[in-house]
């Protein structure tokens, strides 16, 4: 299968996402201004400061062409993965309910986290097991998760809370300790925390990230089957 | 002509800065303080203010967890 | 050449930082007085910053050559081969003075200029690392630096997407005004990628790109390098305050990369201070060339700017390349690819000037060589002061503490407490290579392609130093070289930065000296070379006094193996603990004399380098070859700071017998006393007997249990130490409370 | 007495965030605007409105690069 990384002027993670993606299939970075998303199966919004985070997190990115075809593929069934800064593109380009709001302790937080898997029926966490806890580090300034209490009640009624902070864990102040979430019809995830940082015992010290870009690749390639 | 777009957490979301510029103010001296927030300014020159609503709506504020306001400074478009 | 009606005056000349005696040469070398223009460029070229006037002579003692040396200094950066086609490009500089104003920008800039200096010589960076140095923490202004300066470095670091990945910090009271701030950045580079600034080809068209030029810092380099820090003129020196921009600087990293792999770019420089000038004028003389610059096409971001602002402006985030004209339309192809501006404004020539025009009229112009080659160089005066020049320090810890308490106030000591506190505003690992964040091993470890790894380290104990130049200087270059064995590496290659007070000040001249004196020793002990570095003087106040002398050391190194980099905690229940090296402890100027108030004493014992050289090899080696489970250097602290630190970073405790009764004053310098080339290992009992072969080792104890228990012999069971780990834990934390 | 205080970068002060939105403005559909300068916005309530003055000197605003207005909103000190 194929990935597409998109990349934005100020992007950081997008190398780290890319060699994390071709652990388990293809991968090529997708220039911001391109609408071509070049036969990708999959989409990943990387991490990093897009246009420098300026205004708001991943307020001006949203709105690259490249973002209108992620729009467009994500409005097809197309996963859709959003990692820290994407995430936030992918929350400001109402892929993903919700907003992330500056950190509650104030700064750039870089942290070792457990994760506690809430779902793992969906393409995203299905190589997971329900409770299982996965360590992966998390490095943002704006992190802090929340949408309204209606939207939060019908997305755990949904399935989709997939991702929280294991007790003591959550420096963010995200509401209900939510690490990551996706959308109603389950194809487009986002969530703060660095899988691609955590797919290589040697660095890092877990290769527990992997498990999300493999059960992308699972669902690709049991959905063409 | 001038405009100038006044952004601020919205009631009801928490705001850490604005908390921690009032957890700061006895140290240093300053009583009677309550109620501080702190949010975004954004000033420019614009040809066409009808432009404003729709940039702060997409671009400037984040409605969801955002209100803003919008003042126009000079001449009228 | 239209003059304006009157030239500046020798007045004007002296009010620039210009000697008298300067001036004149400057007028010798033009023919006649510099007009406005003309005599901004010469002050801020031969200014200490740029000209290295009282420092240069000494900077040639160092050694620079070695094996592994690709680029030695006089570039942007050094550089040393790591294998498999790769060289690594490396450098430390320094912001004190504008993070001293204002710290949070005045850090970031740094941080940015740094990295530009490394991508500047075609090298992609791949960290950075970050020695600061404050007054004590207990003071409003050492935090209010501290903070700002931490926040600043992560703010550009972080949005760059480099990784911070070690750094150090110090409290100390003669910081109090004048701050350090110093940051290294490493790059990586396949061999053949490695561009020089040189200008070359007449004909060939000067590029400038990135950010628009404002009035950023106009006589900063002279003004806030050269002048020492008062209280009031800290208030006129504000408006000068650079901003910076990781966004823009991103760009222009990514920009300046596709460039050259285009193979557009005939040579590359980065600005900094003195802005176009210096990097213009230093193109041209390394290339031994002219250049002619029309500032009229220089894009900025200010209407109505002086030519002479134009020329000086230390706006951030901007390069230079010379190009060849056909490569023109290229080169600002790609530079609107990356979003910003690119604009030729000037032409490389043969005339061995560097003219400054206006369209077509000539503001200025100066012969090369007169601008950047022949500012005067000083000799310094040094004489060893009669008198200790700094003031004890305050007692901080109770008389008569015990033992334990001792341990506790050491490792909640500022200087040695955790810098998780600091260190957690970085990302560390951004860009995939971290083998060894902070605080799992003595040195950070990066991953290369082949399978090896680099290994880098930041140190410098200005306090040991301000005791004694020559040894203080040697430990710190040991120290570096001892956290590299640590984790298996061995030194490639070595860089500096020389933060002092007032050269023209025999005590400070002597200190300078005896410090270079002993970095040359030591890194040629080594054989760890000078690859490049940077000076900054001055760093006095009028009423402040000297800052402690403090040479920051950076060393990167080499390992075979990345997946053998050992850990500084201990990892397994059972294993045994060793005291490696003939470690002969002291509390001469340690951190315990420190916290007891005690006064400096005047000079250190001596070093054995090369006893502390065979033990770091043998250490090496031991983890080179996998047998030891953790490995960690002495230092501030002594061996049971060291054990604790062990115990922390692997969540075991251990259970130490030091095994012979002694003297009261020989138990604490045991304890706490610091000195080169001890280590505490880790291992199975084997792998430690093996060691014992080539160095000196000494079983200490068991890895085991919660605490750590510290008894001074068999039977003297009431002399132990013996604290939980959550108390070591607690203790450890204590620098938490600077950032809530 | 509410209060508002206005804190943007000095004049000639590089503003990063304003060069960037103004860069990134054509892209997303907005024409016409130019002069974009992001800055802060903090409101608070306050009793002695003398203290204004010196608590933005002091913690609001950081003087070296950034100048601020106060506004008062209601009443008066
Ligand atoms: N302490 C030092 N040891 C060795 N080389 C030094 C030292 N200080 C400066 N240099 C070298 O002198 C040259 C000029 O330094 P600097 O003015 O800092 O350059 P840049 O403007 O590129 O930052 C560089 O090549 C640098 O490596
Ligand atoms: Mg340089």
């Amino acid at each position: 299968m194929k990935f597409g990384v998109l990349q934005f002027p100020g992007s950081c993670d997008e190398v780290d996402a890319l060699s994390a993606a071709r652990r388990v299939g293809d991968a090529e970075l997708i220039w911001h201004g391109e609408r071509d998303l070049g036969g990708a199966e999959a989409i990943i919004v990387p991490g990093g400061f897009s246009y420098g985070d300026y205004l708001r997190a991943g307020a001006i990115a949203r709105f690259s062409p490249a973002m209108e075809s992620v729009i467009e593929f994500a409005g097809n069934g197309g996963l859709v993965l959003g990692i820290c800064n994407g995430f936030q593109v992918l929350c400001e380009a109402h892929l993903l309910p919700g907003a992330l709001l500056p950190n509650t302790n104030r700064h750039f937080t870089f942290r070792q986290l457990e994760l506690e898997v809430l779902y793992s029926g969906g393409p995203f966490t299905g190589a997971c097991a329900l409770g299982e806890r996965l360590s992966i580090p998390a490095k943002h300034a704006w992190g802090r998760y929340y949408a309204d209490p209606e939207t939060l009640a019908a997305m755990d009624r949904g399935g989709q809370l997939v991702l929280r902070y294991a007790p003591g864990e959550n420096f963010n102040g995200s509401l209900h300790d939510i690490a990551g979430v996706c959308n109603e019809r389950g194809n487009v995830f986002g969530l703060m925390p660095h899988p691609e940082h955590a797919v290589d015992e040697l660095i890092g010290g877990s290769a527990d990230g992997l498990k999300i870009f493999e059960s992308m690749r699972m669902s690709v390639e049991g959905a063409r089957a | 002509m001038r405009a100038r777009v006044l952004i601020r957490p919205k009631a009801g979301i928490l705001d850490p800065q604005g908390v921690a510029v009032e957890r700061a103010l006895p140290a240093l001296g300053f009583a009677g303080v309550a109620n501080v927030h702190v949010g975004r300014l954004v000033e420019l020159d614009i040809e066409d203010s009808a432009q404003l609503e729709s940039m702060c709506e997409k671009l400037l504020a984040n409605p969801l967890v955002e209100d803003y306001e919008v003042e126009l400074l000079q001449g009228s478009g | 050449m239209p003059e304006p009606a009157t030239l500046p005056t020798l007045e004007d000349a002296l009010a620039l930082g210009l000697r008298k005696t300067e001036y004149e040469l400057v007028c010798e070398k033009q023919g006649g007085p510099p007009n406005l223009l003309e005599l901004a460029m010469y002050s801020l070229l031969w200014s200490e910053h740029c000209a290295y006037k009282h420092s240069k002579k000494l900077l040639r003692t160092l050694p620079t050559e070695g094996p592994h040396v690709v680029m030695g200094p006089g570039e942007n950066a050094g550089a040393v081969d790591v294998g498999g086609g790769m060289v690594c490009a490396f450098k430390v500089e320094s912001h004190n003075h504008p993070s001293a104003v204002e710290p949070f920008q005045g850090a970031a800039t740094g941080v940015g200029g740094i990295l530009r200096d490394i991508f500047a010589i075609g090298a992609r960076p791949i960290a950075v690392l970050d020695s600061l140095r404050f007054g004590e923490p207990t003071g409003a202004r050492a935090r209010y630096l501290l903070e700002g300066a931490v926040s600043g470095i992560a703010h550009y670091g972080n949005s760059i997407g480099v990784p911070t990945i070690g750094g150090e910090v110090y409290f100390e009271a003669p910081y109090e005004q004048n701050c350090l701030v110093n940051a290294m950045a490493l790059g990586l580079a396949r061999r053949e990628q490695l561009v020089r600034s040189a200008a070359a080809g007449p004909g060939n068209l000067l590029v400038l790109f990135g950010a628009s030029t404002g009035r950023d810092g106009i006589g900063g380099a002279s003004v806030l390098a050269s002048a020492e820090l008062g209280g009031e003129g800290e208030q006129d020196k504000r408006p000068t305050v650079q901003v910076g921009d990781p966004f823009e600087e991103k760009k222009l990293l990514e920009c300046s990369l596709e460039l050259l792999e285009h193979g557009l770019i005939v040579s590359l420089q980065d600005l900094g201070a003195a802005g176009l000038t210096s990097s213009a004028s230093e193109m041209a003389s390394k290339g031994e060339v002219g250049i002619d610059i029309d500032v009229a096409r220089v894009p900025l971001r200010e209407p109505g700017m002086e030519p002479f602002e134009v020329m000086v402006s230390e706006s951030q985030e901007r390069m230079l390349c010379v190009v060849e004209p056909a490569s023109l339309a290229a080169v600002l192809a790609l530079c609107e690819k990356w979003e910003v501006n690119g604009a030729a404004i000037g032409t490389v020539t043969d005339s061995g000037q560097m003219r400054v025009l206006s369209g077509g009229e000539l503001l200025g112009s100066m012969p090369v060589r007169a601008l950047v080659d022949d500012c005067p160089l000083y000799d310094l005066e040094p004489q060893k002061p009669a008198q200790p020049i700094y003031e004890p320090p305050e007692a901080s810890l109770p008389a008569g503490a015990s033992a334990a308490e001792t341990l506790l106030g050491l490792l909640a000591s500022p200087n040695i407490a955790s810098r998780r506190p600091l260190f957690e505003h970085y990302d560390p690992i951004v860009q995939s290579r971290t083998v060894r964040r902070p605080e799992q091993a003595d040195a950070a470890v990066l991953a290369l392609p082949d399978g090896s790894a680099l290994a880098v380290s930041i140190d410098g104990n200005g306090r040991r130093v301000a005791a004694d130049p020559y040894r203080g200087t040697i430990a710190g270059v040991l120290e570096c070289a001892a956290n590299l064995a640590c984790v298996g590496a061995e030194p490639l290659g070595t860089t500096n930065n020389l933060n002092f007070g007032n050269p023209e000040k025999p005590h400070i001249a002597w200190q300078l000296s005896e410090s270079v004196r002993g970095l040359g020793d030591a890194c040629r002990a080594l054989q760890a070379p000078i690859v490049g570095g940077n000076v900054s003087l001055y760093n006095e106040g009028a009423t402040s006094g000297p800052i402690y002398p403090t040479p920051v050391i950076g060393m990167v190194g080499r390992l075979p193996d990345a997946r053998l980099a050992a850990g500084l905690g201990f990892a397994r229940s059972g294993d045994e603990i060793a005291l490696v090296g003939a470690f002969a402890p002291s509390l001469a100027a340690s951190e315990l004399a420190k916290l007891r108030g005690e006064a400096l004493p005047d000079g250190l014992p001596e070093i054995d380098i090369a006893t502390v050289r065979a033990a770091q090899l043998a250490v090496r080696d031991a983890v080179r070859s996998g047998e030891l489970a953790s490995a960690h250097d002495i230092a501030e602290g002594g061996l049971a700071v060291a054990l604790a630190e062990c115990c922390l970073a692997g969540g075991l405790g251990a259970e130490i017998i030091l095994g012979e009764e002694r003297a009261e004053a020989d138990r604490e310098s045991q304890l706490f006393g610091e000195g080169s080339g001890g280590f505490v290992v880790s291992g199975e009992s084997r792998a430690l007997q093996r060691l014992g072969e080539s160095v000196a080792v000494r079983r200490l104890g068991v890895v085991g249990a919660q605490a750590l228990r510290i008894g001074m012999g068999a039977e003297a069971d009431d002399e132990a130490i013996e604290v939980s780990l959550a108390e070591l834990a607690g203790a450890h934390a204590a620098l938490a409370e600077l950032f809530s």
